[in-house]
């Protein structure tokens, strides 16, 4: 990984950073978590894929690397199906900013 | 009960719908079983060591009958979830109209409340072949509200109402257990449910004495807890007049739109702050730990009994 | 043992060099879980309580979690150049970027301890000064899940800053030559823990603040 | 007839410091196989207490107190101190670098840091257990484990905390290792089907037991510091405890599982003297009930409180989970069709396994129905189902790896007789236990019970006589292996039969496992006509 590459992704990072943080002041409702979300995926994968060298390694790694994130997703929706359709939810849904 | 039992009473049409969606599963689970022990023992015997059977392989590939069998236990198995699907949405939306009991667990009992205000133990008096919705609470740990009799059980979880609705058709006493492990005594918070015809229940009710309405009991707590001072018509501070309230849509400070049901009256008294109607100051205090259940059972059905007369004499 | 020596079990450097690669993303693989069971508890109520939830996240500070997403982001890329000059042959380059690494990583901690101070005065720390007639008992347990992911996160971070100084001791004297596998996987650790915090600045601190 | 000068695993060195710090899987294997001996007397005491307890309506033993605590000694040590440690550290740790032509695991030194988290946890939990015990159940639901409860929860909790972590080692130990140490020759459909039900058990020791770590930690936290993060005092929802408590508590019953089905699809090829039947379906399964067993957690809470969507989508996501289990039995049962099948005490506890197991799954199937579901959980019918598989299926599977591997880890063989004996009587001594059970689940018996209604004494007096008899069949392996070590005959390389390449080496093997690293030239399992066709290189 050439010293460019690293600099140049450091920009990347401080620029979506400044975004992120942007973007919450704007009044946008439920839109901003999906953004800052959006835009942390965004950073970690720079950092994956540069930092950590996945561009640059085998198959094997990238699966190990990606099967952690995507057993995580598997928790996130299926406690979501429970949590987004309670019928007594503190809050309705389209209340989470 | 015969010598010794092997299968429960059944009190309900819903116990035996049960019954036979059971009694379906067990068949198609016993063939199962059974061709899997018959190969078993079929292929033991026949290819033991020692023995000359044709092993000459002429049955060919057999993945195919393996595929048609596996897909076909399955789909039949589906099938059958699916109407025990169907049975478990009906079980969890009531009728409208159905007798109103709340229940409270607490370590090791269970308090049940009649709308005309009598209360029991660890035990329950419902008339035959009539609608009864329980509205649940727990003080505690979560305990689980199980009538075997019925099939239905429902763990009651702290710091919400959980409902469950049953029609008891056949007259007699049936076992109350707690199912859900909550502390010493676990085994012995339970008891019986007594199913009567509607007229001993009528009896019954007089003979448990003359006490107030449960919504009489919640309107002079209503009174002492200081309710009325604010949302009475010409209170100090503005706040929502409670009649015709219950049952029907409540616009929020937010712009959303909740039902006034029994969870969002117990919600609002215990934490205010959560769900502020439109157009009022979250100024109410909150009265958690000050309002026990029982107290709460009664303030709901006050708001209730006072809320719009269409939705049916509860 | 060196990591240039070759294990028992292996049959040659290369094989050992992929194995202890392997083996450190699947130990990163057990800490997204860590985390991530932390996490998804979060998004639930979030999810769940909407409101009373955002309310209490607006109490956090922004500005400080602003500048230590870029301090931690920047310490990464200290830590990427630490490993390609490393790799390169150089001594001196990697020990500087190393304990450029290991600064940025502790003025992360002072920042954060200076948050964590601040929350002490304001009554926002559950267990110590918690004042729940203000704000709630949703706001408690905003404010245990900010203390239970800053702290164990910090907890990995300070981890992290004694690798990457031993690492920077085990260069400067020589005892650690370019081949082996060690300094990329110290590497790989830091930019997780990185990763870690990328997730959990939006979710704590970006909440609620278009009110 | 034993050269001196050919050293085993067992005579390189002899002196304790060798077996403490020694980092040969085989050492290893063998201190793991002692705690969890260990540990499944103690389990086994606990069951045997719970039954005496229940032989009549009334409270026999003790108070409530001591039966709470004596249900949950039984249920934390048996699943997190026996089951789920109970065959990748023992038969996996031992044969499988040997099945792929290794010589050790990967990381060797983290193999034994992971026995030493095994012990030390396992110490603080029966250190917990003396003290006093702690009566949540294994199960430490919200809030009545974090505010109610009265025993030593912190301590046992810290306890499975860190035996936890020994689970996760180990299972990243094993991946690496079946990825990058295979001998030459030994491609992935050249594994035999143990390295692969291992390699899918790992999968789900690595990605399950971080989020059981998380959640008891936040149990922990909540407990000492009195914060309330699931407490609904503070407005939290003890519904998310049980929600992240099953997204690992279900994966780990396929933890105690996938292992006994791996041990089954190297037995029953054996003894048939038959090629296993369908290998790719069968090592397909294993991978997809890894990855499906993650879905399914709901099923565990359809009466507690979540939403009808969530019980609805967990329910038919259950039965998907049960088609790689069915095609395996059917692959296990076409695997004997025109076999020459031998009734070795390995080959009937397969039988027993293959038999109790289906009925432990169908009844699974019954439980996935929602509305029955609502009437039998919680009650003795599920307490039948798990049994049925933990103890009918992962427990004679362990037994069958034992009986089928004794040979090959000790060098001597046990007899035969009395081992055939000691299956048949468990699986006897198993149904009269467990199949009473069923019927008093459906006639409503709650679980966790002391006393109980007098009318179902009939069926506790049944069960109870049955693990008595259970109780010997599991006591008589003790004996007969006892005598095997000190007095039983030398055993040859390959006693059964087999194809696998750890029969191609001397038993016991010699610490670095093979002369010379085997190439691999043939799937496993190659029989024709019932004779063994040896891998390259096998040593008579």
């Amino acid at each position: 990984m050439s010293v460019a590459t690293i600099w140049r992704c450091w920009l990347a990072l401080m620029l979506l950073l400044a975004a992120t943080t942007a973007s919450a002041f704007a009044p946008l409702g439920s839109l901003n978590i999906v953004i800052s979300l959006g835009i942390a995926c965004a950073k970690a994968l720079i950092v994956l894929l540069f930092f950590m060298e996945l561009r640059a390694s085998r198959a094997l790694v990238r699966a190990f690397a990606a099967a952690g994130f995507f057993w995580l997703l598997i928790m996130i929706v299926l406690t979501g199906a429970d949590y987004w359709h309670r019928t007594d939810a503190k809050a309705p849904i389209d209340q989470i900013y | 009960m015969p010598a010794f039992p092997w299968w429960p009473p059944t009190a309900s049409a819903y116990a035996s719908q049960i019954n036979f969606l059971f009694v379906s599963l067990l068949v198609i689970a016993g063939l199962t079983i059974g061709l899997v022990f018959y190969l078993l023992l079929f292929f033991a015997n026949k290819y033991r060591h020692g023995s000359n059977a044709d092993r000459s392989g002429t049955t060919k590939k057999t993945w195919r009958f393996e595929v048609s069998w596996t897909v076909a236990t399955l789909l039949i198995f589906v099938g059958l979830a699916g109407w025990g699907a169907d049975i478990y949405l009906k079980l969890y939306n009531p009728p409208a109209d159905a007798l109103q009991i709340f229940i409270v667990g607490k370590q090791w009992m269970w308090k049940a409340q009649h709308p005309g205000g009598q209360r029991e133990i660890n035990a329950l008096h419902v008339p035959a072949g009539q609608d009864v919705r329980l509205v649940m609470a727990s003080q505690d740990v979560i305990h689980s509200f199980f009538i075997p009799a019925l099939r239905i059980k429902q763990d009651v979880v702290p710091g919400r109402y959980e409902t469950m609705w049953f029609r008891a058709d056949k007259v007699g006493r049936y076992h109350l257990f707690c199912a859900e492990y909550c502390g010493t005594d676990h085994a012995h918070m339970g008891g019986w449910i007594t199913v009567m015809n509607p007229r001993e229940y009528a009896d019954w009710l007089q003979a448990q004495g003359g006490q107030q309405t449960l919504a009489a009991q919640g309107e002079q707590l209503f009174r002492r807890y200081g309710c009325s001072g604010c949302h009475e018509p010409g209170g100090t501070v503005r706040a929502p007049n409670l009649h015709g309230v219950f049952g029907g849509p409540v616009p929020l400070s937010d712009g959303s739109v909740v039902i006034a049901d029994e969870r969002y009256v117990r919600d609002s008294i215990l934490d205010p702050k959560a769900q502020v109607a439109a157009g009022y100051a979250p100024v109410m205090p909150t009265f958690e730990g000050q309002v026990s259940e029982d107290d709460l059972a009664k303030l709901v059905a006050y708001i209730e009994f006072i809320g719009p007369t269409t939705s049916g004499g509860r | 043992m060196s990591d240039r020596a070759l294990g028992f079990q292996y049959g040659t450097l290369a094989q050992q060099r992929e194995t202890a690669t392997l083996g450190m993303w699947a130990f990163l693989a057990t800490e997204v879980l860590f985390f991530g069971a932390l996490i998804a508890a979060y998004l639930n109520y979030r999810i769940w309580f909407g409101q009373e939830f955002i309310a209490a996240a607006s109490l956090t500070k922004v500005v400080l979690g602003t500048a230590n997403t870029a301090v931690l982001l920047t310490s990464s890329a200290c830590m990427a150049m630490a490993v390609t000059t490393f790799d390169a042959g150089s001594k001196r380059a990697p020990v500087l970027w190393l304990s450029a690494t290991g600064l940025l990583g502790l003025v992360f901690i002072v920042i954060k301890a200076t948050e964590w101070w601040l929350e002490y005065q304001e009554h926002l720390v559950p267990a110590l000064n918690f004042d729940l007639a203000r704000h709630g008992g949703v706001a408690e347990i905003f404010f245990v899940f900010y203390f239970c992911a800053t702290g164990l996160h910090a907890l990995h971070l300070l981890i992290g800053i004694s690798l990457v100084t031993w690492l920077a001791v085990r260069i400067g004297s020589g005892r650690l030559q370019p081949g082996g596998s060690t300094t990329r996987l110290i590497g790989l650790y830091w930019h997780f823990v990185d990763i870690v915090w990328i997730f959990l600045f939006p979710l704590i601190y970006l909440a609620g603040r278009n009110a | 007839m034993h050269a001196p000068r050919e050293q085993t695993y067992l005579s390189a060195t002899v002196d304790i410091r060798s077996w403490l710090l020694t980092t040969d899987h085989k050492r290893i294997a063998l201190l793991y196989f002692a705690g969890i001996t260990f540990f499944f007397f103690i389990g086994g005491i606990a069951a045997t207490l719970i039954r005496f307890e229940l032989i009549t309506p009334g409270p026999t033993l003790g108070s409530p107190d001591f039966y709470n605590r004596l249900f949950t000694m039984h249920g934390i040590i048996m699943v997190w101190f026996f089951l789920i440690p109970s065959i990748p550290t023992t038969m996996g740790n031992f044969i499988l670098p040997m099945m792929i032509g290794a010589r050790d695991l990967a990381f060797p030194r983290l193999n034994l840091a992971s026995w030493y988290l095994y012990m030390s946890g396992g110490l603080i939990t029966i250190a917990a257990l003396l003290l006093g015990g702690l009566d949540t159940g294994w199960t430490f639901y919200e809030p009545y484990s974090t505010f109610y409860a009265t025993g030593y929860v912190i301590l046992a909790v810290f306890g499975i905390f860190v035996a936890g972590f020994s689970s996760i080692l180990t299972g990243l130990n094993f991946i690496v290792t079946v990825h990058k140490l295979r001998a030459p020759g030994m491609t992935w459909y050249r594994l035999p089907v143990f390295v692969w039900s291992t390699y899918a058990t790992s999968i789900i020791l690595v990605l399950a037991t971080p989020v059981l770590a998380m959640t008891l930690l936040m149990l922990l936290a909540e407990r000492v510091l009195h914060v309330g993060i699931f407490s609904p005092q503070l407005g939290g929802d003890p519904i998310l405890f049980q929600h992240m408590f099953w997204f690992y508590s279900h994966p780990a019953v396929y933890i105690m599982i996938l292992p006994s089905m791996g041990v089954i699809s190297e037995v029953v090829p054996v003894f048939s003297s038959k090629p296993l039947f369908g290998y790719y379906f069968v090592v397909w399964c294993s991978i997809a009930i890894a990855a499906i067993g993650f879905l399914v957690w709901g099923h565990h809470m359809f009466v507690a409180g979540q939403s009808l969507y969530a019980s609805l989508a967990f329910s038919f996501l259950s039965y998907l989970v049960a088609v790689p289990s069915a095609i395996k039995v059917f692959n296990w049962i076409a695997t004997m069709h025109e076999g020459w099948i031998r009734f070795d005490a390995p080959m009937l506890y397969a039988f027993g396994f293959i038999g109790l197991f289906t009925i432990g799954g169908l009844t699974g199937l019954m439980l996935a129905a929602l509305a029955v579901d609502v009437h039998v959980t919680d009650t003795y019918f599920v307490v039948a189902h798990f049994h049925y598989i933990m103890v009918g299926g992962a427990v004679m599977g362990f037994f069958a790896g034992l009986h089928y591997w004794w040979p090959k880890i000790s060098g001597r063989l046990y007899p035969d007789y009395w081992a055939r004996f000691a299956a048949i009587l468990a699986f006897f001594g198993f149904n009269l236990t467990f199949f009473p059970q069923f019927i008093l689940g459906y006639l409503g018996m709650p679980r966790r019970y002391q006393s109980y209604p007098p009318e179902f004494q009939i069926w506790h007096v049944l069960s109870s006589a049955g693990a008595s008899i259970l109780a010997v069949g599991y006591a008589l392996p003790i004996f007969y292996f006892a005598w095997s070590i000190l007095r039983g005959p030398r055993a040859s390389a390959n006693p059964w039969g087999a194809t696998g390449l750890e029969w191609t080496t001397r038993s016991p093997p010699p610490p670095e496992n093979f002369a010379k690293t085997p190439t691999v030239v043939r799937p496993p399992y190659q029989y024709d006509r019932g004779k063994p066709c040896m891998q390259a290189g096998d040593v008579r």
